[in-house]
């Protein structure tokens, strides 16, 4: 599905890593490991299509990434390490907007089990803002299952939650590989969670 | 039309979003009024010399005042990431310049719109001109938010100098002014001056998206 | 043609032609100098206070002269990916700034005995004292942005939009009736301007294009050399 | 609604809004940036008693009137219309008769305007003093230069 080939990035031509090629087929989970500053996160914008490679090229079903992006976006969800759940609404209001906004397929049963298992469902009056951080970053995950994509593209998904969470987000990422999707995610410590390929940076 | 839904759930976010920050548009309105009082009572008790430069003054007044909201305009969707995940989600960044430019207008200068008849009997402004104001500030506060986007865009990354975006929106309004408070005062060549208005509305409309949309993506790429 | 878009030749050329350009500088004002001050006529009507014009119209000319070539970089710069015109745009706006700057005092230096105003708000006036403040508002943000990536090319992009004052400028005055004199100089008719009146206003002009080069070569030296050091 | 064909979309639409709102804005400017009104213009209109503005022409010949030593009458004329002109102040080096003039005042009755400031307007010909002498003997001056 996603192939990336010789991919290379250079800042104020300033090499930030080279010759990259990882490739994400459908039940597959891709981890990157680097320190801070390795260039994770330029690579996960780079698969985005918002940062032009130097060098190398993506390719999305077999045709370059530029070409077929919008098919790409219909296909991805993307998390980056911000709070992009508004602040000042409710759990249950943030539900909303991303249920439409999205134009979700997922019906309301679900999407109360999945606020079950994040152990959020007891808080959908309170406004995200009085959230923990922990809380805020699993309210962040509800999207993946909103989205309902088949890509998922995550920026340090794991950093800052509990042993629990962690176990959680195992059982989910498994989850969704059974059912043909396919996983890319960074991380700087070791997650302990099963993945397919690896690629350090 | 499931792009269509997309829009109209975009401007659902939008007013929500709006909606729970109501407090900050209604001070707004507040600062606008405040300043109206100021104006009143630093030029002294004369209605002759008030409702000359009435017009002036409600200019000046809803370009500060919009330019104070200027960090809303993308900002806080830039720094919480949901200007990445609204283009993931289809939109092109031009697109996203446009729905926001309207959004901005909806919520932030229509409710001047709306409360110019009030200020318009604080300045002793007479009642005949309201048609004409109404026509010069509807398309000059379009103006405006096609400006405001343009320069909050431009400042996204800009992290010492707020107000340069602020300078950035009176500059290039200047034209807008001159030609919409000669409607007032020329009330022969209203037909005239609206055209020269609506051209700098259209022209801005379509420098909106290229411009802003390459802010946005170029912040985006590089924060 | 390539040390125009390429740093490195463009060094090479720099130190080839700045001592030159700067010695034709010098030469060039002090002959400008000496004919606009003695060798030239008066006016039939302004009398002595026309000399004045032989500082401002160059100003002004290489005013505009300045924010068309940066506009011109942008356009290669955003479009053809050619580095060296965010180069250009960083170093050579203050030098614009300052012309506009001279155009300015010079110009209300002359309106007070003439028109009997310093300034007024007409067309001209008020387009060129808004090309002073884009030009600060370029500065500005080139100062104002951390990341050089993201400033050089939103810069760029401004430049772009405030060159649609470009033309209000330079037109104003044909455009709409103004208190200042319509041009000169242009090229569909031939100059309603005496020769002897005319030879001191070119060779100033070419003064003022001269020194023009030679700051924004040194200015773009800097630049190159500040941008190689930062990354090291 | 591909990003492509937003982008299409873009292209299209700013074309045509651009070349209509030129089209739109130069049909409209030419009579309305006026940094004055000419006194023909001012003849067609009703110009408002005591509404400040300012007037441009030439400064009428033979209708320059010393009053006082700092007053001053005189006829403001684009050759089609004139208008008549009170003026109390220090007038500019440039101010003379035949010469162009922009004032600024309020009509104080329906012929006569008060000035509150009165700019001289020089024109684009430069020529050294001598030569314009020159001209006059010849009578080319005249006919080229007003």
């Amino acid at each position: 599905m996603l192939i990336v080939k010789d991919l290379s990035i250079e800042r104020l031509d300033k090499k930030i890593f080279e010759n990259i090629n990882l490739s994400l087929t459908p039940g597959n989970i891709t981890i990157l490991k680097g320190k801070n500053g390795s260039g994770k996160t330029t690579l996960l914008k780079a698969i985005l299509n918002l940062i032009e490679p130097s060098f190398g090229s993506i390719f999305w079903k077999g045709k370059l990434l530029k070409r077929n992006l919008y098919d790409f976006y219909n296909h991805a969800t993307y998390i980056a390490d911000t709070t992009s759940s508004l602040r000042k609404l409710t759990i249950k209001d943030n539900v909303n907007i991303w249920k439409k906004f999205f134009i979700s397929n997922i019906n309301d049963a679900q999407i109360e089990t999945a606020l079950k298992t994040l152990k959020l469902d007891n808080y959908l009056d309170k406004k995200v803002g009085t959230l923990s951080f922990g809380e805020t970053k699993k309210l962040e995950f509800l999207r993946l299952i909103i989205e309902n994509k088949k890509v998922w593209i995550l920026d340090e998904p794991l950093s800052n939650l509990d042993e629990d969470s962690i176990e959680l987000m195992k059982q989910t990422f498994e989850d969704h590989c059974s059912k043909e999707g396919s996983i890319i995610f960074s991380s700087h410590q070791n997650p302990g969670i099963y993945v397919t390929e690896e690629i350090q940076l | 039309m499931n792009f269509l839904n997309k829009i109209i759930f975009f401007y659902y976010r939008e007013y929500k979003l709006n909606m729970s920050g109501v407090q900050d548009i209604l001070t707004n309105i507040i600062f606008f009024f405040v300043s109206i009082f100021i104006f009143i009572f630093s030029i002294g008790p004369d209605k002759q010399t008030i409702s000359i430069i009435g017009v002036g003054i409600l200019w000046t007044l809803l370009l500060l005042s919009s330019t104070l909201s200027l960090r809303k305009f993308y900002q806080e969707d830039f720094e919480n990431g949901n200007l990445l995940i609204i283009h993931l989600n289809g939109f092109s960044f031009g697109l996203i310049a446009i729905l926001k430019t309207f959004s901005h207008f909806l919520f932030v200068q229509l409710p001047f719109l709306l409360s110019i008849p009030i200020a318009c009997i604080l300045l002793n402004i007479a009642n005949d001109k309201l048609f004409y104001l109404f026509a010069s500030f509807s398309i000059g506060s379009l103006i405006l938010s096609c400006l405001g986007s343009i320069s909050s865009s431009m400042n996204l990354m800009n992290q010492r100098n707020f107000l340069l975006g602020s300078v950035i929106v009176m500059i290039f309004s200047v034209p807008v002014i001159i030609f919409s408070v000669g409607i007032i005062n020329m009330e022969e060549s209203f037909n005239s001056l609206i055209n020269i208005l609506f051209g700098i509305l259209l022209i801005v409309f379509a420098i909106n998206p290229w411009a802003s949309g390459l802010c946005l993506k170029l912040s985006l790429e590089n924060n | 043609m390539k040390f125009l878009v390429n740093p490195s030749k463009f060094n090479e050329m720099a130190d080839y032609i700045f001592k030159p350009v700067l010695i034709i500088s010098v030469i060039l004002f002090a002959i400008g100098l000496l004919f606009s001050f003695y060798l030239s006529p008066d006016d039939y009507q302004q009398g002595s206070t026309v000399r004045i014009m032989y500082v401002h119209v160059p100003s002004a000319w290489l005013a505009l002269l300045t924010y068309a070539i940066m506009t011109l970089y942008s356009i290669l710069a955003l479009a053809f990916r050619i580095p060296f015109g965010f180069i250009f745009n960083t170093a050579v706006a203050p030098i614009g700034a300052v012309f506009t700057l001279i155009c300015i005092i010079s110009g209300s230096l002359w309106g007070k005995p003439m028109w009997g105003t310093w300034w007024v708000w007409d067309a001209r006036l008020t387009s060129v004292a808004i090309l002073f403040i884009i030009y600060l508002i370029i500065i500005f943000m080139n100062l104002s942005f951390e990341n050089r990536i993201v400033r050089e090319k939103v810069v760029a992009i401004f430049i772009l939009v405030g060159s649609v004052n470009l033309p209000i400028v330079k037109f104003s005055v044909d455009w709409w009736n103004t208190l200042h004199q319509p041009a000169t100089i242009s090229k569909l008719s031939k100059p309603s301007i005496d020769p002897s009146m005319m030879t001191p206003l070119i060779i100033m002009t070419f003064a003022f294009i001269m020194i023009g080069i030679a700051i924004a070569i040194l200015r773009i030296k800097t630049e190159i050399i500040s941008r190689k050091s930062n990354l090291g | 609604m591909s990003l492509r064909f937003q982008r299409l979309l873009f292209i299209l639409l700013t074309l045509v809004i651009i070349l209509s709102a030129v089209l739109l804005i130069l049909y409209n400017t030419r009579e309305n940036v006026s940094y004055f009104y000419t006194p023909s213009e001012i003849d067609k209109s009703d110009i408002k008693i005591n509404k400040i503005i300012r007037i441009g022409g030439f400064v009428e010949n033979n209708s320059f009137n010393k009053i006082s030593s700092s007053s001053f009458k005189f006829k403001i004329t684009d050759e089609k219309a004139s208008i008549l002109v009170t003026f109390k102040g220090i007038l500019p080096d440039l101010f003379r008769e035949g010469q162009g003039a922009v004032i600024e005042g309020a009509f104080v009755d329906k012929n006569i305007f008060n000035a509150t400031n009165v700019f001289a307007k020089h024109d684009e010909n430069y020529m050294p003093a001598s030569i314009k002498e020159d001209l006059k003997d010849t009578g080319y001056w005249n006919k080229k230069y007003k």
